[in-house]
């Protein structure tokens, strides 16, 4: 089978498979807007990432690692790579949650889940932290900075400018 | 502008790992480990699933570290989340149909985990897979009954207690003279499910730490209080 | 044991009391004793001067392969005699009430006797360096010893001393880039490997070491690109500390030189070395560039309205003249050069303490607020008036002696404009200099300062001793150019055929026993016609007229602003074609690139950049 | 000697632990992390006496090198053993609210550690690695306002990650085997080529995040800026240089070519300069000591990607330099986190603060004869030897980098000693714990000094062990028949 | 063989844009249910039995459930599309972002 003349082959659709999620999911990482997006952005890479090494492990006619009674000597399919990607989908169910759990916080902290938002105000936060007049004003139409720095020393201008 | 940027690199990421993805013999993987493994698995471990002989004796650490990483996971989702019961609304409880197909799933789903879970040195399923209906059997309640809580305190000492048989475990191998990990007991019949020394137990440490574990994190994050916007 | 252990040990000791003892009242004395115990430590040494030899120390380490060792010869021990010297004489200034009145006013007298003993240890160090590793290993104790001593004072001595240390570490920096490109070619850091290394490389990888190393010590001497940072920072140090540093700090970046220029690469080398087109050598560029070190700094000098500035920037461009001098390469170029050093030390330390006494009883140090002090203030007057003969290089005073040699020769090297450029760096330093004697001592003495009185002893002691060796050296030469003559021999450069009134060789002679005699005797003829005629009588300075006037307390007759408008309106206008718009044009870019880098590290999308780098990777490792 | 393992297992046994042992008793809950590390130091320690120096393998599970894990234990990975518990130790949450979650982290990352100093194996570097990150992020949130930084942190990981395992991937389709001595030995005809120089790169990107690698370092100077300063100290201070020693033996065992070193050259130059620059500007204390951290990190990857042993005794030198230092003013920043600008006159409310800091920022810098000068000397030395133009750019670029740092350093240090400013607030005091730990790393500093001779050769003997790609694979003893490749069939 | 993994990697491929470009978040965490259910399938085919499980419970089941409990807490939970205040989030977003 031939697509312009390119020879489609189980090989080619795998990899384009593996590849297409990696690139899915670095794409939405790179882009996405909301927080969560990007979350699912990250599963939909590690899915891509998980069946490459499953796809390393590969073998034309064989069977699926698990010995059946006598006929050990049958050829299998590496069994490495499925130990390892059954590890990291683990990792990654674990790195998910952890995300879901951040994301919430970051929510009831800054009110918003805009990568650019989050992005401003964290900057604001850090600066109103430390007392510094922050460089760009583009913080000021979403509001007001969301937590006053309770413990901050407070710095009157004048003191700041030396 | 930068968006079609982005894209245009995250498309030449694909092109460039294609066009190294093709050159590799696909279906011909060179195996140097996993053809050794095998054929030692059998008398080194005993398990027929191959894969758990991997996941639990050749790469045994590799597992104690995804352990522990989902403990770190739900530790850290408690740290963050964790202190926070003051005014929770909770979510109503659901219906009675609801409450009554989750009290008696949750039976149900715990003989299937802990089924997959003491098979998984026989047949494909294990610690990680059983584990997880552990925990969707732990956590069914809470999902029936949002206003009560999951028992902490129960799922801690779980959560502890089968963690650390899975290192003690390991450790008492260390201290019969062997390393770290190295399969005890009588190997038994290839096939039987009292076989693989002491894969079982470990698999079953596993599939009790995981079940907790994830039934805790899911719990914490049910839990969660963010103010609506 | 030797000699040099003892030195170091002594300096080590005197470190010790400085950090134990100097906030005692006693401990300024104590420690100028333990200074003069130096000076002892060095005597036993003098036998360097004779011959050339070295005198090693017991001390050395070898640390990740390299050895670190340290010697001292004829050159090492005439740097460390001016040292020493520096900081004998700047102690006991601070000995005595100068200390006191420091501390009650806030100043921390523990700190300023810590950081002049710490700069004379590390400055002993690196004038022993037996390897190019303990030289920058000295080279840095030296710039951060100067630094705490710069910074001490707070208050407007720290920005200039932030930016001593960005220019100190940029010099460090080009030296140890140009210390290694030597390592790159023989995995060792000793002076024989380097110089048989320089001795064979080819001219055009000898460049680039080369101008990194005259740059890095450039740093130090202030030579011209790089001088920015030297005045305010010295004139912002505490009294005798900048008279300390206004001495000898930045005469090891001449020592350094030396060592390089002279020892390693050879002058004879560096007079061939050519640079771009084969008829400019690199000895032209670098004589060149003393030559403008002596003209714009001098002429800068000439507008400054703080004396403590005014000295500092001529600081400058005396150093021009010791490298003017050494780069000719001949006996009395170079003798000119070493020996401007000691001379330069010894006036340019008056001068400083006679600054110093001033703003002690005074308070300040503008030229504008001052005058008519020679009244109250007679040996304070004295100590500028040689310190500016000899800094101005007029005879009787050493100053000339070391100038004439360096004019001597660059005639006789033929080099008419350098000798012209030369000449003019003098005039400069004769008006700017009679600036400061004028607006200080000379004159209506003001209101305020009606009830002023000499400084105390301990203020004035070194000073009028700075004095007499300044006048002392002028008369006889010869006491200081029998070591100049030792350097000569022991660094392979052509000795001098001194006597003890100067030089009576064929390239000229001069002697100044001679030339003194007959000053003086026009001096003594002068008097005696003056006195003789008995038509003076003294009377009170406001007993006096002007336009018709009488004077009163209120009425200025003292012109101190707008010195020199004749000059000024001359050569004024030159004065906007600064130096400084090269730093801050540095400062603006980097401060561009500080904040576009912290741009990048503020981006929306964190992965970014992961990306991008990975496809780039990727792409570059398939082509 | 098998019982090393125990550095790994043992904090992680206390980490499930802690929970509940602290639901019995708050004091001994609190007292076990302390007490593991304790051992974990005491084994260490028992260990390295043990061997002698002598590299030995361990084979996890008793299953032969390539079918199973191996941990390597040579000097260095002793060596990051045992700074990894001394560190974790010192750096302990001792003060505050005792939180036994806040514990197991610490204990996780301390175990992780341990893992990646030791892991042998490419996969378990991997396992190793997330645990460390996941520990961290948790580590990291503990700030008060730090979930967004942690988040991205997250993110920008997650994403090395997905890089990192993609490049595992590939190296495992190119050889089949995971065991580094193995790889090592099939390195010559398997991976010197363009698919191993792309399974390098990417998974350098992955575990450089952690490392704080040029374009993956974005992360940096937000999350230090919020989180608790303690967590910033022990990930600026071990967790990048496990990374970075994890970079260094794949360098040395895996991916010993041209272009590799290039690309660390490259990216660690870039590393310097923009960490620096962006440094000068910064306005405040946490996060000008998180680019600064950047500049160092950058400086280490220059000196690994030296070859051979001067790269790699340069590179430790630095590392080591900066493990000590940087943790140090972290935590002198904890109550001097305000804008710089505030701070004029801190000295005078607390001296012993200001003296240290004025002691770390010699060191950094390089002042001789601090053990800066030296690491920076060792570095330079060996770019100098190396011939091409693009070695002797990075000289010029670290060489302006210290001029930048020594401006920006000693801008702070004259800020703090400044005296007439009686308008500013004073800065608040450090507590004494805060205090007497800087105060330690400062005493090893001035110790390091004094003991530079023998420190520097044992070092150098770290170093020459470190590079010997041979030796490793003599140590490890592969399983006979997986030895060779080609007899699949 | 061919047919069948074309079919299921076209199918996760496209679940994996959908979960990028679906304005509802439920539909979005749902795609990628379907993706990981299609790669468990995948897997299966690949003889990876194992690994296929775990996709299945944890990609498919667990991890559904962490997202879905996250939308939920997140106040993203609706099921009709489009709500107002998200997208003058994302307006601003944009506008920042240029």
């Amino acid at each position: 089978m031939t697509l312009f003349g390119l020879e489609i082959t189980l090989d080619l659709i795998l990899y384009t498979g593996a590849f297409g999620l990696i690139v899915i999911g670095a794409a939405g990482i790179v882009l996405a807007h909301h927080l969560f997006r990007v979350i699912l952005a990250l599963a939909i890479a590690e899915a891509g990432a998980n069946l490459l090494l499953v796809l390393s492990g590969y073998r034309w006619d064989a069977i699926a690692p698990i010995l059946s009674g006598s006929e050990s000597a049958a050829p299998m399919v590496d069994p490495v790579p499925q130990a390892m990607v059954l590890t990291a989908i683990v990792i990654g169910v674990g790195v998910q949650a952890l995300a879901v759990g951040l994301a919430m916080q970051v929510k009831k902290t800054y009110g918003t889940l805009d990568m650019s938002a989050i992005r401003q105000r964290l900057e604001a936060d850090i600066a109103g932290t430390a007392g510094i007049a922050t460089t760009g004003s583009q913080d000021a139409p979403l509001g007001e900075r969301p937590l006053p720095p309770a413990d901050a020393v407070p710095v009157t201008p004048g003191s700041s400018a030396r | 502008m930068r968006n079609l940027a982005s894209l245009l690199f995250a498309g030449g990421l694909g092109f460039l790992l294609m066009v190294f993805g093709l050159q590799f013999d696909f279906g011909n993987a060179p195996m140097l480990v996993g053809q050794a493994i095998q054929s030692a698995a059998p008398e080194q471990v005993g398990a027929a699933n191959i894969v758990t002989a991997v996941v639990l004796g050749y790469r045994g650490i590799d597992t104690l570290g995804e352990l522990a990483i989902l403990f770190a996971a739900s530790t850290a989702v408690g740290l963050i989340l964790g202190h926070r019961h003051t005014s929770t609304k909770p979510d109503p409880d659901s219906g009675l149909i609801l409450r009554a197909g989750g009290e008696l799933l949750m039976p149900l789903l715990l003989v299937v985990g802990l089924y997959i879970i003491l098979h998984g040195h026989l047949t494909p399923g294990g610690g990680f897979q059983g584990g997880v209906i552990l925990a969707a059997a732990f956590f069914i309640p809470v999902l029936a009954r949002p206003s009560t809580p999951l028992k902490h305190t129960g799922m801690m000492l779980i959560e502890g207690f089968s963690g650390a048989a899975f290192i003690l475990i390991g450790l008492a191998a260390l201290y019969s003279g062997g390393e770290f990990l190295q399969p005890l007991l009588d190997k038994g019949t290839l096939g039987n499910l009292v076989s693989a020394g002491t894969l079982p137990l470990l698999y079953l440490a596993v599939g009790l730490k995981v079940g907790a574990e994830l039934a805790g994190l899911l719990a914490h994050l049910a839990a969660a209080e963010v103010s609506e916007s | 044991m030797t000699p040099l252990d003892y030195l170091l040990l002594l300096s080590l000791l005197t470190v010790v009391i400085a950090l134990v003892a100097g906030h005692r009242s006693m401990g300024g004395v104590w420690l100028t004793f333990t200074y003069a115990a130096q000076l002892g430590g060095l005597m036993l040494m003098a036998g360097l001067t004779n011959q050339p030899d070295v005198i090693t120390s017991s001390l050395s380490f070898t640390i990740l392969g390299q050895s670190l060792t340290w010697r001292y010869d004829a050159l090492s021990w005439y740097f460390a005699l001016i040292t020493i010297s520096a900081g004998l004489l700047s102690t006991m200034y601070t000995a005595g009430d100068w200390g006191e009145k420091f501390r009650a006013d806030g100043g921390n007298l523990w700190l300023l006797h810590v950081a002049i003993a710490l700069n004379v240890l590390s400055m002993l160090i690196l004038l022993g360096s037996g390897d190019l590793l303990t030289l920058f290993i000295g080279w840095e104790l030296v710039s951060w010893a100067s630094f705490l001593l710069m910074i001490l004072a707070g208050g407007p001595s720290i920005q200039a001393a932030i930016r001593y240390i960005t220019y100190a570490m940029g010099g460090a920096m080009a030296i140890l880039a140009g210390l290694a490109l030597i390592y790159g070619h023989t995995d060792s850091f000793t002076y024989p490997a380097a110089a048989n290394i320089l001795h064979s490389l080819s001219t055009a990888h000898l460049w680039a070491p080369l101008l990194l190393l005259t740059l890095g010590f450039g740093v130090k001497m202030a030579l011209l690109p790089l001088h920015l940072w030297q005045a305010a920072a010295y004139a912002h140090t505490p009294g005798p500390g900048a008279a300390f540093l206004g001495a000898i700090s930045s005469r090891m970046g001449l020592y350094a030189l030396i060592v390089v220029l002279i020892q390693l690469v050879g002058l004879v080398r560096v007079i061939e070395l050519p640079v771009l087109f084969s008829f400019i050598s690199a000895r032209d560029v670098l004589a060149w560039v003393a030559a403008f070190t002596i003209i714009f700094p001098t002429f800068t000098a000439l507008r400054q309205n703080d004396a403590r500035m005014l000295l500092a920037w001529h600081g400058i461009g005396q150093g021009g003249y010791m490298l003017l001098g050494l780069v000719m390469g001949d006996a009395l170029g170079s003798a000119g050069g070493l020996m401007h050093v000691f001379n330069h030390a010894t006036y340019q330390a008056a001068l400083f303490f006679s600054v110093a006494a001033v703003v002690y009883r005074t308070g300040t140090a503008d030229l504008n607020r001052l005058g008519g002090l020679v009244a109250r203030m007679p040996l304070s007057f004295l100590a500028m008036l040689v310190g500016i003969i000899g800094l101005a290089g007029l005879p009787p005073m050493n100053g000339f002696v070391s100038k004439w040699l360096v004019y001597r020769s660059l005639m006789l090297e033929g080099e008419p404009l350098l000798f012209v450029a030369a000449v003019v760096g003098t005039l400069g330093t004769i008006l700017s200099v009679y600036k400061l004697i004028h607006n200080m001592f000379l004159g209506q003495l003001r209101v305020e300062h009606e009830n002023i009185r000499e400084a105390p002893w301990s203020m004035t002691a070194p000073m009028l001793i700075l004095s007499v060796v300044v006048f002392v050296t002028g008369l006889m030469p010869g006491l200081v150019l029998q070591w100049i003559a030792g350097i000569q021999a022991t660094v392979g450069l052509p000795v001098i055929d001194y006597s003890l009134g100067g030089l009576d060789s064929a390239q000229g002679s001069l002697d100044m026993l001679w030339v003194v005699g007959v000053l003086f005797a026009g001096f003594g003829i002068g008097a005696v016609l003056f006195y003789s005629g008995g038509r003076t009588h003294r009377v009170h300075q406001l007993d006096n007229y002007a336009g018709g006037h009488f004077l009163s307390a209120d009425i200025r007759y003292h012109y101190s602003d707008n010195f020199y408008p004749g000059l000024m309106r001359l050569i004024g206008p030159l004065y906007r074609y600064s130096f400084a718009w090269l730093e801050s044009a540095v400062q603006s870019g980097l401060g561009l690139l500080s904040l576009s880098t912290q741009g990048f590290y503020r981006r929306v999308a964190p992965a970014n950049y992961a990306l991008v780098t990975a496809v780039l990777v990727l792409l570059w490792v398939m082509l | 000697m098998n019982q090393i393992v125990l550095i790994v297992v043992l904090p992680l046994l206390a980490a499930f632990l802690v929970p509940i042992v602290a639901r019995m008793s708050a004091s001994l809950g609190a007292a076990l992390g302390p007490l593991v590390m304790g051992v974990c130091l005491w084994i260490t320690g028992t260990v390295a006496i043990e061997s002698a120096g002598n590299a030995f393998a361990i084979n996890i599970g008793g299953f032969m090198p390539p079918l199973g894990i191996t941990f390597f234990v040579d000097r260095l990975a002793l060596l990051f053993a045992f700074l990894t518990a001394l560190l974790v130790l010192v750096l302990w949450p001792f003060q505050g609210e005792h939180r036994p979650r806040e514990h197991a982290l610490t204990l996780i990352l301390a175990a992780a550690s341990g893992g990646l100093a030791l892991s042998g194996d490419l996969f378990n570097i991997y396992v190793f690695y997330e645990l460390v990150s996941v520990a961290s992020f948790g580590l990291v949130a503990t700030g008060r306002r730090s979930s967004a930084p942690a988040i991205r942190y997250l993110i920008l990981s997650g994403f090395g990650s997905v890089l990192a395992l993609v490049g595992i991937a590939l190296v495992y389709t190119q050889t089949g085997t995971l065991n580094l001595a193995h790889l090592s030995q099939l390195a010559p005809t398997h991976l010197i080529n363009p698919i191993g120089l792309a399974a390098f790169a990417l998974i350098l990107l992955g575990v450089g995040v952690k490392a704080e690698l040029f374009p993956v370092n974005t992360w940096v100077p937000e999350v230090y800026a919020t989180a608790p300063n303690r967590v910033s100290a022990l990930l600026a201070g071990l967790v990048s240089k496990l990374a970075a020693l994890v970079i260094l033996r794949l360098l040395v065992l895996v991916f010993a070519q041209e272009q590799a070193l290039l690309v660390m050259l490259l990216l660690g130059l870039l590393g310097v300069i923009t960490g620096e620059l962006a440094a000068w500007r910064a306005q405040d204390m946490n996060r000008m000591l998180a680019y600064s951290s950047i500049g160092q990190l950058g400086m280490v990857f220059v000196a690994f990607s030296i070859p051979g042993e001067t790269g790699v005794f340069a590179g430790l030198a630095i590392a080591l330099h900066h493990l000590v230092v940087k943790p140090a003013l972290f935590l002198l920043a904890a109550r001097w986190g305000g804008a710089l600008s505030g701070l004029a006159g801190a000295a005078g409310g607390n001296l012993p603060a200001a003296l240290l800091f004025t002691l770390f920022a010699l060191s950094l810098v390089g002042v001789p004869p601090l053990p800066g000068f030296w690491a920076k000397l060792l570095l330079v030395m060996g770019l100098a030897e190396q011939v091409g133009p693009l070695y002797h750019f990075a000289l010029a670029g670290i060489l302006i980098a210290t001029v930048v740092e020594a401006n920006y350093l000693f801008r702070i240090v004259s800020t703090l000693f400044h005296r007439d400013s009686p308008a500013s607030p004073a800065p608040q005091k450090h507590s004494g714990g805060d205090i007497a730990t800087a105060g330690l790393f400062g005493a090893s500093l001035i110790a390091a000094v004094l003991l530079l001779i023998p420190l520097s050769q044992s070092l150098k003997t770290i170093a020459q062990q470190t590079a010997d790609a041979a030796a490793y694979r003599a140590v490890v003893t592969l399983a006979p028949t997986t030895s060779t490749l080609g007899d699949t069939q | 063989m061919i047919l069948i993994s074309t079919v299921i990697v076209a199918i996760m491929l496209l679940a994996a844009v959908a979960a990028l470009l679906f304005k509802n978040h439920v539909a979005a965490v749902a795609a990628v249910g379907i993706l990981s259910l299609a790669l468990s399938v995948l897997f299966v085919i690949l003889k990876a039995p194992d690994v296929a499980m775990t996709e299945a419970a944890v990609g498919a089941g667990l991890s559904a459930l962490v997202l879905a409990l996250g939308l939920r807490r997140l106040g993203l939970w609706q099921i009709e599309s489009s709500n107002s205040t998200q997208s003058s989030i994302q307006k601003s977003g944009e506008h920042t972002d240029a």
